[in-house]
């Protein structure tokens, strides 16, 4: 394995709320390599977004706190940078896409202010350098008639063309990584399909490591070549994106994985659903923060938080249970 | 995972699908928003305090003839004219009553209230006993008597008969103690500190009641426009439009001004309404554009969640939409806003005060103290206190209400709370 | 919107922005006067036919020059303005003035007092250098009585014979007349004028009288009556000829009308209406004013009156410029670049609100004698501002210390304010319709019950003195009986008296009006109190803006309201007269048969003495039957810095700016 | 400009239309207030006041009154004050309003500095002590009625200090303390709406975009964030500058300025109907060029707005 690009080493991001202290990540440590695309699956609230955000500087302190933990870049502390070496990695080495482009760009400014401010910042362009890239960036995302198209407003773009804009914007750069945070989310499903090839054409094209967040299992089949599987702000199972979707051990991943409609299976087979509600983050209980929804569970699982045990074929995964030989708590009886 | 939600013609079960939601939203949007904010605002220190404030200045003006402050109009031209507040000196202690020129009994008040009580009791005990015209000459000799002579009109303007009863009170608690000159007295030796206690009375009572009109007005007519929305409402705001650009200080000028001709004003004592009474009624009526506005943008904003439609499907009348879901929901955005209107009606009652268009002496506001206070600051000789105290209360009231509303409004939005 | 136009906008603002500071800073580049005032509020006009007021009065002394002028009594000046003899004050720190010679040289006055004859001096000149008439006064005067002119105070003239009817166009049947046809070269300008027609009235036609509705309310009633009398046609003598005029638009079937002929003058109709604008008695003819030549003018009184004099220094009087009325018209005449005046200062500009510039008049004949080159008058209204300039030096004179700091002012080092009595009376009216106040006990027990002095020492504070007549001391000669002092024992028993004194439900309630000023309101509330302790009768405070107090007090809508008293001349009959029954001043209901007859033979009286007696005696019912109740008399209330010099305290708070000069 | 020219018109009739509404309900009102402004301690006599009275049309039916006064209005001419027969109200409006203008201007630009500031700072400083200090600072200038400032203001600068003169119009140093004065409460307003506007916009997707470019916090609020967090600052000063501009009764009588906001109180006490007329429509006919001015800013400030829509 080559030298990783970034490497997040048990991190740890709080929140205080009304309800108390928020423990939205609890010791999340991966690893990035070049020209690698990691998924981060989860559900709403499992930590998957707060993981990215908190790398960059960009949770809002307060109320959160970054209570421990290092995310290396290139041997660089990204979590201990001042803030100036930090605003010169971002959107240089490392961009970010968001969910939602209606409202992820800035409705006063035109695209074209909003492309060039980050080449203009960043790569020292002059004006119409940036101009000609902003147009050359725009043509690459496949936005047609870029060179007119790039003095218009957001509002002028559809949801898809603002994704498309979105990314040219995250690539401007060049960047080393580029964080996209469930990019097609909330596109229609054509569109959503246009993007992540659009991303694959792109990775490929410029080499750039990209993270995956999503809880979509279908984007992750589709573009990822390494998935970490995130619940109650820990990691719960990752592994290659092939041996996860063979072989998943963790609960949890399993239904995940049961909750996708699958072409080969039986139609008027009725789709199966996790149980219950996400955890209260604030109020989880001592053991497996999965507990209260499994079909595996056991009566360790709510005392001890279960270690990681290494997969057979790389990865890991946390779970006391031995899924493949224990069968779930609605066939027993 | 989730259930269709084309809108097809409700069945049965549909109905009381919506029914329960209905229930639920109200459930929701009522009770537990209210306690939620309530437990969130708990939270906020500073609103709090300001809120404990806000509370105790009420009832320290509500309960004003109650505590032992000297009177608030009694002048004491000779000896304690532009007194400077503090301790010093035996002319700060005062007793109720002790001023020669009142003439009371023994040079105290309640001698003199016993003696009045006295008096009256007697010519009462003598009319029951005469007869004929001499009972009518008597009773009209009692009547006078009370009329004229109860010692407490000598030094409190005008007592309704719950002031009296409280006055009544205090000087069975207190006696004739008073506190003495604790911030000093004003150019006619007037008692600033119960001055400023009376005061309270005028301020809050202009500053709640305005409001409340100001409230009841701008939410029905928000509400109304809001929710019938189309011609009616392009109507109902270009009116507000219109009366947003009449100068109003000239409207309220002319209106105060009409309403006080002697005609009128009898009139209306006639009806029971007094001069004061129509003042805050009338700022009340000039606030209300602006909540009318925000209500109906928020109403608009509401009409096209769930649960109203769900009320229709159930059946409700428009007016029971908008008075009963509606207007409940919007009560957060009202609230807030009313701690921004009150202050700015104080305000309004203090400028209008410095045309001379505001309360009526002898009664006072605070708007009115301040006046007076702010002319005796002069570059030759400043009298400090005479501002210093009215100022300060008012400041204190109005901190206490921006700061309550900016927790209410973090409070009932908690959107707001974690950015 | 295109972005370069969204990102051109702050440009905008900032060259709005620039344009606005400069040109609020250009608005102060003007060199300073050698002396500036604060003359309590902006003056509204410079027009002596429509001036009114105290603020006006101090401008148009300067500006105008009437026949005589104020001056204090013994101060001498050479022919350099230097100072030969000063005059000396009174034990008050007053100076008397006396009607000085001013655009006359000198006056004879006939035996009987009505007939004044004026010289005028050969060095008086208009400010556009034109010789001075006597008739310059006859034109102005006219013009000042003319209805159209409107003058506010045309009845500072209805002295002169037949003034009053030609002011009200009041014209009887035999009279002569003048008719001034509607053929204006201008219309809507007041002088120049149409033709003019004079006659003998003969006899008036007129429609037949309108008949009310009996449901008619006064004003439709009023309405029908000034529309019969617009319609009624005059029938003139004019070279022997009957002509006939009318005002009103619609004649016809005018030979039908009623015709009142004077006895034994009547004739036929002639055939045809002439169309005119006013019907009034002839002004040469009948009005008391005529200048036999260029330099005399002689005045004709309806009685005599013997402060005549003093009230030509008064601006209502004044001489106007026919030549610039008539050709700049009105008001554009009164703009500083065509007004003519011929007074001892011109206006060289004014900006309304902010200040007015008076520079020396060097054609004035006495313009050696005026020592202040140029002179601001600011017309701003705050008192505590003008003390605020005052004391920072950026002005001479203020006219008005505000009254809350008046202790802390007398006790100043510099001594630049010293207050002297003058010829003002505070006092309260009293509504005698009125339960209570009808009732001359409860009038008498008010008055007793009341602590003037308290109210002077700790209220006022400015050396005010408690008022126990209607006239202030300080007319010479003129003794005022007074009423009782302050006894609030003497007040209960009075009360004792009155028949309210043991009705159900107590005396009733009074009403105490007042407008909206921090000293009245004090005051009120002193009285209130003294009135509830002593007496045990409630009073209500009421507080109204100026014109709403006006107004209620003019339809006797009160029952208690504060009032003032100025004087337009130094007389005891401008107090006294107001007071008779029906008086327009009057105003409180109160009316005496006796007062009004007392008041008459004053009128009537050509004994100076026995006229100020007649006076007294009146004053005397006033002050026994109290339909007033008087509360201090006044005391000036300006500073003045101690460099200026000539500024002479006086009764009548006068001081025109040719007595200064600055002394450093 | 096209749409901006439709919707100008299209404003235009609605604005003639409310404006003729408040001269009616202003002429009306005024006329059904005791007294007149013939009114004075000294009576006139009857038959004067009759030709006083006749000079101003006053004694005509009050209908009759009405319209003519109303079609000299709408060729532009308000005819003669009645209480200051020297000038035209034209001529008076036009010798105070200019002076009123520029005070509220720079009052309004100090409000507008001093408040967008201070908000700014609060909101990026949220609950910190520079915060709470703003705060209290924005709740005194709101609430310390406009005269105490004054007085308290001329004692410190006037005569404490002695760095300001007293009062009066024309230099640079006499404009300072009267706009300050005026702009005080504003500032305070402002500073409120703008904190409240900022930790808006902070919270968007879209500030989290521009930090992720990598842009200072600096550039993120002044290029990303102020635009938004001014929307209601801006909808607020339509009004407010209306009213400025159109001078303050307080301060001008405080400071000596000749400007207009006194006729606003004097013309309505003193009944000089023409006067009192002409100052109304004047305010009225500023604050809807003001909305509309409004307008504009939001579709300068705010792309998707589109005038023709409003």
């Amino acid at each position: 394995m080559t030298e990783p690009l970034l490497q997040v080493d048990d991190l740890r991001v709080e929140f205080r709320t009304d309800e108390g202290v928020v423990r939205a990540v609890d010791g999340v440590s991966f690893d990035l390599a070049p020209g690698e695309t990691l998924g981060i699956v989860g559900e709403s609230g499992s930590g998957k977004s707060v993981t990215n955000l908190a790398m960059l500087g960009l949770i809002p302190q307060p109320p959160g706190r970054i209570s421990s933990g290092r995310a290396l870049y290139r041997d660089e502390d990204l979590l201990t940078a001042n803030a100036q070496r930090l605003s010169q990695i971002r959107g240089r080495h490392i961009a970010m896409i968001f969910q939602d482009p209606m409202t992820a760009l800035n409705p006063f400014l035109t695209v074209e202010e909003q492309l060039t401010e980050v080449t203009r910042l960043h790569l020292r362009h002059s004006h119409d350098e940036a101009i000609a890239h902003a147009i050359d960036m725009l043509e690459q995302v496949g936005i047609t008639g870029a060179d007119k198209r790039v003095f218009d407003y957001p509002h002028q773009f559809s949801g898809g063309m603002r994704q498309r804009v979105m990314i040219a914007m995250a690539l401007s750069c060049n960047p080393d990584i580029l964080i996209a945070d469930e990019p097609s989310t909330a596109l229609d499903v054509t569109i959503q399909a246009q993007i992540l090839d659009l991303m694959k054409q792109l990775q490929t094209d410029h080499g750039t490591s990209i993270i995956m967040i999503t809880h979509d299992l279908g984007v992750v089949a589709n573009i990822c070549h390494r998935v970490l599987v995130m619940y109650g702000g820990k990691i719960v199972e990752r592994a290659d994106v092939d041996s996860l979707f063979a072989n998943p051990r963790h609960p949890y991943t399993l239904g995940l994985l049961d909750s996708v409609p699958r072409w080969d299976t039986d139609i008027t087979e009725k789709l199966r659903v996790i149980p219950g509600q996400p955890p209260d983050l604030a109020n989880l209980p001592p053991g497996c923060a999965f507990y209260p929804r499994c079909s595996y569970r056991e009566d360790r699982c709510q005392q001890s938080v279960p270690p990681a045990i290494e997969r057979p074929d790389g990865g890991d995964f946390a779970c006391f249970v031995d899924v493949d030989n224990v069968k779930p708590a609605e066939e027993r009886t | 995972m989730v259930e269709s939600q084309d809108a097809k013609q409700p069945d049965a079960s549909e109905l009381e699908r919506y029914a329960a939601l209905l229930d639920e939203a109200r459930r929701i949007k009522g009770t537990s928003l209210w306690q939620d904010a309530w437990r969130r605002l708990k939270r906020n220190r500073l609103a709090m305090i300001s809120l404990w404030c806000l509370v105790a200045v009420a009832m320290l003006a509500a309960f004003a003839p109650l505590l032992p402050l000297q009177s608030p109009l009694d002048k004491d031209l000779k000896d304690r004219k532009n007194l400077a507040p503090g301790f010093r000196g035996q002319r700060y202690w005062v007793k109720l009553g002790e001023r020669s020129d009142l003439r009371f009994a023994s040079d105290s008040l309640t001698a003199e209230l016993a003696k009045f009580d006295d008096e009256v009791a007697e010519l009462k005990t003598k009319v029951r006993a005469a007869s004929g015209t001499d009972r009518e000459q008597l009773l009209g000799e009692l009547d006078g008597k009370i009329h004229n002579s109860d010692p407490l009109e000598k030094l409190w303007h005008n007592p309704g008969s719950i002031v009296r009863q409280l006055l009544r009170l205090r000087i069975m608690l207190f006696g004739d103690w008073c506190l003495p000159s604790l911030f000093g007295t004003d150019d006619l030796g007037r008692d600033v500190l119960s001055r400023v206690f009376w005061g309270a009375r005028v301020s809050l009572i202009v500053g709640i009641v305005a409001t409340l009109v100001s409230l009841l007005i701008g939410v029905t007519y928000g509400a109304v426009s809001g929710y019938l929305g189309g011609w009616i409402d392009s109507v109902m705001m270009r009116i507000v439009d219109i009366l947003y650009s009449i100068p109003f200080i000239f409207i309220v000028i002319f209106i105060i001004t009409i309403l006080s001709a002697e005609e009128t004003k009898a009139k209306m004592d006639a009806l029971g309404i007094n001069q004061l009474t129509v003042f805050y009624v009338l700022i009340g009526a000039i606030y209300w554009l602006t909540m009318a506005r925000v209500v109906r943008g928020q109403v608009i904003s509401l009409k096209t969640e769930l649960f109203i439609d769900a009320a229709h499907v159930v059946g409700a009348s428009r007016a029971r939409i908008v008075f009963q879901h509606l207007i409940p929901n919007v009560m957060s955005v009202v609230i807030v806003y009313l701690t921004l209107t009150i202050p700015a009606v104080m305000r309004f009652e203090a400028f209008l005060s410095f045309l001379g268009v505001g309360v009526q002496a002898p009664d006072v506001s605070w708007g009115l103290l301040v006046d007076e206070g702010v002319k005796a600051v002069t570059p030759i000789k400043i009298y400090w206190w005479l501002i210093a105290f009215s100022g300060g209360a008012l400041a204190a009231t109005l901190f206490s209400l921006n700061f309550l509303g900016d927790g209410l409004r973090d409070a009932l939005d908690p959107r707001m709370k974690n950015r | 919107m295109h972005p370069t136009l969204r990102n051109a906008f702050p440009y905008v603002a900032l060259v709005v922005l620039m344009s606005a500071l400069v040109w609020a800073v250009s608005f102060g580049t003007l060199p300073p006067a050698d002396f500036s005032f604060h003359n309590g509020d902006e003056i509204k006009t410079v027009d002596p036919s429509k001036a009114t007021g105290q603020p006006e009065h101090r401008v148009m002394t300067s500006l105008f020059e009437g026949l005589y002028r104020e001056w204090p009594l013994g101060y001498e000046l050479d022919e350099e303005g230097n100072v030969l003899n000063a005059p000396e004050p009174d034990e008050n720190g007053n100076y008397p003035l006396d009607a000085a010679p001013g655009v006359a040289e000198s006056v004879d006055i006939s035996e009987d007092g009505r007939v004044y004859t004026f010289h005028i001096r050969e060095a008086a000149k208009w400010s556009d250098g034109s010789k001075f008439t006597a008739d310059d006064f006859v034109w102005s005067w006219r013009r000042t009585l003319h209805p159209e002119t409107a003058s506010q105070y045309a009845y500072q003239l209805w002295y002169l014979k037949g003034a009053k009817k030609y002011t009200t166009s009041t014209v009887t049947l035999g009279g002569l007349i003048e008719v001034e046809l509607s053929d204006r070269l201008r219309v809507g300008q007041l002088f120049p004028r149409g033709t003019i027609r004079r006659g003998k009235l003969l006899g008036i036609a007129r429609p037949p009288e309108p008949q009310h509705a009996p449901d008619a309310s006064d004003e439709d009633k009023a309405e029908a009556e000034s529309e019969w009398q617009e319609r009624s046609v005059y029938l003139v003598e004019e070279n022997s000829k009957v002509v006939a005029f009318s005002k009103g638009e619609s004649t016809s079937g005018w030979s039908n009308f009623k015709v009142d002929w004077l006895a034994g003058s009547a004739r036929d109709l002639p055939s045809e209406v002439v169309n005119c604008l006013h019907v009034l008695p002839d002004f040469e003819a009948t009005v008391g004013v005529k200048a036999p030549d260029d330099k005399t003018l002689v005045v004709t009184l309806q009685n005599r009156t013997p402060f005549f004099l003093h009230l030509t220094t008064f601006y209502p009087l004044f001489p106007m410029n026919r030549k610039c009325i008539e050709t700049h018209g009105t008001p554009a005449w009164t703009k500083p670049e065509n007004i003519v005046s011929n007074g001892t200062y011109n206006l060289e500009f004014r900006r309304f609100r902010d200040r007015l510039r008076l520079v020396k008049n060097p054609l004035h004949w006495s313009h050696k004698q005026v020592k202040l080159e140029t002179v601001d008058v600011f017309g701003f209204k705050s008192e505590t501002t003008a003390l605020n300039m005052y004391l920072t030096g950026q002005l001479d004179w203020i006219t008005d210390a505000p009254s809350t700091v008046i202790p802390q002012l007398m006790a100043r080092k510099e001594r630049d304010y010293v207050p002297t009595p003058l010829l003002i009376i505070y006092f309260y009216r009293i509504n005698v319709t009125r339960a209570p106040c009808d009732d001359i006990h409860v009038r008498r027990a008010l008055n007793m019950a009341i602590d003037k002095q308290l109210i002077c020492d700790k209220v006022t504070q400015a050396g005010q003195q408690p008022a126990r007549s209607l006239v202030p001391p300080g007319l010479p000669g003129y003794r005022s009986p007074l009423c009782e002092p302050f006894d609030p024992v003497a007040a209960r028993e009075e009360l004792k008296k009155s028949k309210y004194a043991n009705l159900p439900g107590g005396i009733p309630k009074v009403e105490i009006l007042y407008n909206t000023n921090e000293n009245h309101r004090a005051i009120a509330e002193v009285i209130q109190q003294q009135w509830k302790n002593n007496l045990g009768i409630d009073a209500e405070l009421k507080n109204s803006e100026w014109t709403t107090y006006l107004s209620s007090i003019h339809s006797q809508e009160y029952s208690i309201a504060r009032a003032g008293w100025v004087p337009d001349y130094p007389d005891a009959n401008t107090f006294i007269d107001m007071w008779v029954t029906g008086g327009e001043n009057n105003e409180t209901g109160w009316g005496n048969p006796d007062y009004d007859a007392f008041v008459k033979k004053a009128a009537e009286e050509p004994g100076l003495d026995r006229r100020l007696r007649w006076m007294e005696q009146a004053e005397e019912i006033l002050m026994a039957e109290l339909p007033i109740i008087p509360i201090y008399y006044y005391v000036s209330k300006g500073m003045v810095s101690p460099r200026v010099k000539g500024f002479f305290p006086n009764v009548q708070d006068q001081h025109p700016l040719y007595w200064m000069r600055i002394e450093d | 400009m096209g749409e901006s020219l439709q919707f100008l018109f299209r404003r235009a009739g609605w604005y003639l239309a409310t404006m003729w509404v408040v001269y009616t309900v202003s002429f009306f009102l005024m006329h059904a207030v005791p007294g007149g402004p013939f009114d004075a301690e000294r009576n006139l006599p009857p038959e004067v006041r009759k030709n006083v009275e006749a000079q101003f049309n006053l004694n005509d039916p009050l209908p009759v009154q009405y319209f003519d006064h109303l079609t000299r209005a709408l060729r532009g001419d308000f005819g003669a004050s009645i209480k200051i027969p020297d000038f035209t109200v034209n001529e008076i409006i036009g010798q105070g309003f200019p002076i009123s203008a520029s005070l509220g201007l720079f009052a309004m630009v100090f409000a507008v500095c001093l408040g967008t500031t201070a908000g700014v700072v609060s909101a990026i400083r949220r609950e910190s002590f520079v915060d709470f200090s703003f705060m209290v600072a924005a709740t005194l200038g709101i609430a310390v009625p406009n005269f105490v400032l004054a007085s308290l203001a001329i004692i410190l600068f006037v005569f404490q200090i002695q760095l300001l003169p007293a009062a009066g119009w024309g230099s640079l140093k006499q404009i300072i303390l009267p706009a300050i004065c005026l702009g005080a409460p504003y500032a305070g307003y402002i500073s409120r709406l703008t904190r409240t506007g900022m930790l808006e916009v902070l919270g968007r997707d879209y500030i989290r975009t521009a930090f992720a470019k990598g842009l200072s916090e600096r550039r993120v609020v002044v290029r990303h964030a102020l635009r938004g967090a001014l929307v209601p600052v801006v909808s607020y000063l339509g009004p407010a500058v209306a009213g400025v501009m159109t001078g303050s009764l307080v301060v001008e009588k405080i400071f000596a300025l000749p400007g207009m906001g006194s006729h606003f109180i004097e013309a309505a006490f003193q009944r000089d109907y023409p006067l009192a007329l002409g100052v109304v429509v004047v305010y009225t006919a500023l604050v809807l060029l003001m909305n509309t001015m409004v307008d504009f800013s939001y579709a300068i400030l705010d792309p998707r707005v589109k005038l023709g829509e409003l």
